[in-house]
């Protein structure tokens, strides 16, 4: 056990933190800062483009596809440099975290060289195409359909159905989408992992407006959209197993990329609560220390992680890493606006706009329902982790 | 001593809450919002020819002469049907605010407007920073007889922008225990109104800024510098009010989930059939009779045991605002998904769960309050 | 609405308050303010027979039976002021409060000629024989089997099984035991509700020790244990029906003598705090509020439950009331420890005796299991109360 | 940066496991605790045997010369088996204190001892209100050079009643802050060691008390005045090997948990199917899991890092004692009645708990100790 890091793993931290720097105090100084996905769309391609261009967007991957092969430890280190520096949210995550690291682990060898390197370069992004209105919690009850139609070698996926929390979906390039491939195919049989272009006549897009007053999540419509027959990833008919593969790329590097913007928040409510004096009520001193001594071990719980990951294991912290995050921030969205008392309730704009603090609050109560929903948390990993009996299903 | 509303006071709940499905439901809500006042002004008109603006007014001042049992069950129906209403405003807080701290001549000028529902009052009670009045109060009534003035800034106020009338709670030079409140028209010269947008989409409040409004001493409530105890009366049965609509959006969260989690499907059965979300309903409910338990019994006191208002006020608003937001919180999680949507219901209970405990103290304030009575001696800690 | 009381009503609180304070001050002053149903044994005794004696032991049944006939808000004028007294607690509980009210409703005419005179004078003292090692939150798996034996009209009851947390065995004279009369059924059916006498050669009682390090509780064995044919209450096979009603009577006016020793340990709690100075400690007076608010909303929802009695209806607050108390006074126990700080930690005797406080801690850990556990109550509030679908049971 | 064990510190743990299971099972443990000195001599003799009582004593003083790591690693599989041994009290408390603050030469006499398992020492650090030393100390040092005296009272020594020798927390007369440690023999005429009964069986303490004890100048550890800075450090070892003993706990009453509910059948199945059970037992694993980073990671820190030592071991404290005691808690109400008998092992565990949070600052002081410091900027709030 070991906290600290080799000579060459240094020298890369220097390496990208004297980047970072130069980029967020030079060309880039108005994106620093800027945590969340929404926004300053032009700007953040922008800076998806730099980084793939200075060989920082992906550098996990193998060289042959747009990364430096860097192992954990450096992925941790630019991570925390990344954080660090103040570097924006990734307008490329669901390419970054999901989509690449999926077509990398299940896709042909045709399919990497088509997709990886542009994603690595920030030039084309992803968005997931999962959930459905009846099919939340339930993942494997999809009904968005595909079919393969077309003579011999010109066969295309033809797909029809509704996909929905769509997020990333009013700008992607393409999407992954969980389709059921074969007629009257129940559950986790017969659905297939389709790579889709956005930009066609079948799809279509609409915002959905949360609470919050935003629109950061869609429903994404297929009407006949096409893609080619080869865009599929792993076998047709795996698709569930190539899913569940990508939901646990989601625990990993990026989750000290989320910190960081977990940490802005909490400084956030620092900051009001030095002053407006708060900071001296004991019982907010109290609520200051959980959430900090949360987020100091969602670090270290992420630390041991990519150390199992590196020894090939999913180890049991990682079941439990997504309920403490998300209930770790609900409560820290109470506590903001607690801090800010009565004038937290004021809106900072007409009609409906929020500064990062009240926003919180309120986009923090979706945390704990998408990417599974405590209770789907909990049956995990009673079942997975603990070994449980599972529950009892009606015939 | 029988404490469960009876046959009459079940008939007022029961045609309250078919007005109000009839005339005030989502669609209705959503149409509203989108413009000022926020409310429906057909409705409130109905609230008066009901005689519900005037309940709680005693019948020589032209109400029903009914009590604060009565004006609470409104109340808690407003809160179920999440109703923007400046019923709140004008007959739960200003209205009380005249009976306790006005002359004579004043009640019987203003409570019969009120009770017709011809009045709107809006009350100017909070400083900037939102604390329960008379804290961080920041508007001086300055000058003798004729020649007063009112000067300084008050936020928070419900409904400010559609008021009729306002009630300033304003403070001597240089002594802010002598507090007065000035009954002032909306459109005075010197009165300038700033709405906000607020969290709560349904209960619209405003910044007042009073620059040197001339006032005469027929228009400061009894007896100036001596309006303190009657601020505080007042509050009290505000906060009981507020309990009670708090109440009325818990119970319907919890209804709404029920009815929610028994249709929709996962896995092949209904969410509802799952241990987990059972459990969390369960949970809800037992907040929700607690909730029921703590505002009807304050109601009760403030109809019968003044001593026991304070206690009681305190007990109801913090309880029940704390029900009401965590039934709110469940409600959205156990709805998945569609729970966060803006076209759902379910974030404007939450939003309305929030505000209603900001309001007036909140929960932790009412229960630091409570400590300082009964560390005090003022009540037995006790129970019997 | 109304809290005030009658005329009639206010008398009859002036003639308790008088009886009982000349009581307590006088003959029983030593049992002032002893909540707890252990310790000085014979006392008790005789305070239960004063009690009958001036017939207050049971106000609320028919005077042929030894009650007054009282009204509810009697009754609830009577345990106020019998806990404004500090009256102690009541050694006949179970007979004044679950067995004497079941038959009073369920019993044959000579049932209540016999069983309950001696009940309301203080005479006889009962305890319950429902949970059984295997049978806890399941009660309806009940192993205790009961037959009848012998000739004609000297047939009797020979019960054999074994019963566990049984409080009060140990000076109980009868027991009202839940047994399995048909060979071969299962669940609810076929069970019958019989009265035991405790004093014979086929019953031994064994004491439970507890984590408090007291013996509270008992383990009850029947081992040919004998009583007569008619000692059943309802049909035989019904003992379900009729061991339900007596769950639906530990609701009542029996739950505000409940409060007064909550009350009483609250109290404990608040002197503490103020003798050390942890009353001016923010956090501790939020949480002495919460206890405060607690305590009140149980006394206006007992009230309401009453009321609710009074109009003959099980009302939804009642359903609640058990996991609200447990939950609070779990919590409460808690915030004693908080209070006493390291010092409640050491014990006020060998070998391992408590004061009030402490034993409150360790004590209130059993308030959520016994009497249905949270887990069993959530249950019967969702699928009683609101309706949800039942549990899915394996076949 | 390899933030896991390593193959030689999973070997301390899985033969740690071992001749815990064997030599100190519950059994065992029911024997011991009914008499004086409240655990098993032989097993301690057999901890000196294997070295564990040095193991992270410098080589140079006859240690093993491992770290924090590995102490931790034998702290959190004591906790797993709830053994009571004086090991806590000597090598995670005495032993870095008498490592921070004494002269080499008071190095050379003690440590060797310790590491060898001759020595039991009890620390006399906590006044009579038992909180976090040097708070509420309450015992005098006087005198000058020969002629010096111990006068006071110390409480909450854990194994007090069995200790060979002695360190006694002292301050200057009228001078609070010049803190001083002595060493004296437990049977030094003038003191009296007088045993309490605690709620948590397995960590006996005592009072004692010190009626002018005369010790000399090479009694007084290090410079006398100056071991504050010492025994802040030896305090936050030791919170570190507390938080441990307290994740070990959280982990065996999971474990002892889950295998229960697997067995337990009501209504026909086993109870761990019901999804309320699995909740509860999935939070309890939630928990765990923190505790484990909040503590292995701490106790990294307590080799690599001791600028981060202060922030990690109140992080590692108050988080590792919270889980631990909720833990327990879910334990008993899981276990349903029989979790709740004197005969069940939930109750030990619990009681651990509850004594272990109390033990040298409670999870609430703990966190404010952290925010004192990040308010003051010590640290930045922040993570990275």
């Amino acid at each position: 056990m070991k906290l600290g890091f080799t000579a060459k793993e240094e020298r890369l931290r220097a390496e990208a933190a004297a980047w970072l720097h130069a980029q967020l105090s030079g060309p880039f100084r108005d994106l620093r800062g800027l945590a969340k996905y929404s926004g300053e769309l032009a700007r953040r391609r922008e800076w998806e483009r730099a980084l793939g261009a200075a060989g920082w967007s992906c550098i996990g991957w193998p060289e042959g596809y747009g990364g430096r092969g860097a192992s954990l430890a450096e992925q941790v280190i630019f991570a925390e440099e990344y954080a660090r520096a103040g570097a924006p949210g990734r307008l490329g995550y669901m390419g970054v975290e999901l989509a690449g690291p999926t077509i990398l682990a299940c896709g042909t060898e045709a399919q990497k060289r088509r997709f990886l390197p542009p994603i690595a370069r920030g030039e084309e992004l992803w968005c997931q195409g999962y959930s459905e209105p009846n099919a939340g919690s339930d993942l494997a009850s999809v009904r968005t359909r595909a079919v393969l139609r077309g003579p011999g070698s010109g066969k295309e996926w033809v797909v029809n159905g509704q996909k929905t929390w769509t997020s990333f979906a009013q700008f992607a390039d393409w999407a992954f989408v969980l389709c059921r491939t074969e007629e009257g195919s129940r559950g986790h049989q017969g659905l297939s992992y389709l790579l889709i272009p956005m930009h066609q006549a079948g799809v279509t897009v609409r915002p959905i407006r949360q609470m919050t007053g935003g629109a950061e999540f869609n429903d994404t419509f297929f009407a006949d959209a096409r893609t080619a027959a080869d865009n599929v990833v792993g076998a047709p008919g795996d698709g569930w197993k190539v899913a569940m593969a990508t939901l646990s790329f989601e625990r990993g590097v990026s989750t000290l990329a989320q910190q960081m913007s977990f940490a802005n928040e909490l400084r956030a409510i620092l900051s009001a609560a030095e002053a407006n004096g708060l900071i001296r009520d004991p019982e907010i001193r109290q609520r200051l220390a959980h959430a900090h001594i949360g987020l100091r071990l969602m670090r270290y719980s992420a630390l041991r992680m990519l150390a199992s990951a590196e020894a090939g294991r999913l180890s049991n912290e990682a079941y439990t890493y997504k309920i403490f995050w998300a209930s770790w921030r609900k409560k820290l969205g109470v506590l903001a606006l607690d801090v800010l008392g009565p004038r937290g309730e004021i809106a900072a704009d007409a009609p409906y706009e929020w500064d990062l603090l009240p926003r919180l609050f309120l986009s923090s109560r979706a945390d704990t329902i998408y990417g599974g929903t405590n209770q789907i948390q909990r049956n995990i990993i009673a079942e997975r982790a603990l070994g449980l009996p599972r529950e009892s299903r009606p015939g | 001593m029988q404490f469960v509303h009876t046959d009459e006071q079940q008939l007022i709940r029961t045609s309250a809450r078919d007005l109000l499905r009839s005339r005030a439901g989502p669609a209705q809500r959503r149409e509203l919002l989108r413009q000022a006042p926020g409310y429906d002004l057909q409705l409130w008109r109905t609230f008066g020819e009901l005689g519900w603006t005037g309940l709680a007014i005693p019948q020589a001042y032209g109400g029903a002469g009914l009590g604060w049992v009565e004006l609470c069950l409104l109340a808690e129906e407003q809160g179920r049907a999440l109703v923007a209403s400046p019923f709140f405003a004008t007959c739960a807080l200003a209205a009380p605010l005249i009976a306790a701290g006005a002359a004579e001549e004043q009640r019987r000028a203003l409570l019969p407007r009120i009770a017709s529902g011809a009045l709107r009052i809006a009350c100017a009670l909070s400083g900037s920073d939102g604390r329960p009045p008379p804290e961080g109060n920041a508007v001086v009534l300055a000058g003798r007889d004729t020649q007063l003035t009112l000067s300084g800034v008050s936020d928070f106020v419900i409904h400010g922008d559609s008021a009729d009338l306002l009630l300033v709670l304003a403070h001597a030079p240089e002594s802010p225990a002598e507090l007065s409140v000035a009954v002032i028209p909306a459109a005075a010269p010197g009165v300038t109104i700033r709405p906000h947008t607020m969290l709560d989409l349904t209960r619209p409040m405003s910044r007042i800024e009073l620059d040197a409004v001339r006032i005469t001493r027929r228009d400061v409530l009894g007896e100036p510098g001596a309006s303190g105890n009657a601020v505080q009366e007042a509050l009290d049965l505000a906060r009981v009010a507020l309990a009670s609509e708090a109440l009325g959006g818990a119970e319907q969260v919890l209804e709404m989930t029920t009815a929610y989690v028994k249709e929709r499907v996962q896995f092949g059965r209904p969410v509802g059939s799952f241990q987990a979300i059972k459990h969390r309903l369960a949970d809800m409910m037992t907040a929700v009779e607690a909730a029921k338990s703590a505002a009807w019994y304050a109601a009760c006191v403030a109809d019968e045991r003044p001593e026991e208002l304070a206690e009681a006020a305190a007990i109801a608003k913090s309880y029940c605002c704390d029900a009401f937001f965590d039934c709110a919180a469940s409600a959205i999680q156990l709805h998945g998904g569609i729970g966060f949507t803006w076209e759902h219901d379910a974030h404007l209970y939450f939003k309305r769960a929030r505000a209603t405990a900001t309001l007036l103290g909140s929960p932790a304030w009412q229960r630091e309050r409570l400590v300082r009575r009964f560390a005090a001696g003022e009540s037995a800690t006790p129970v019997f």
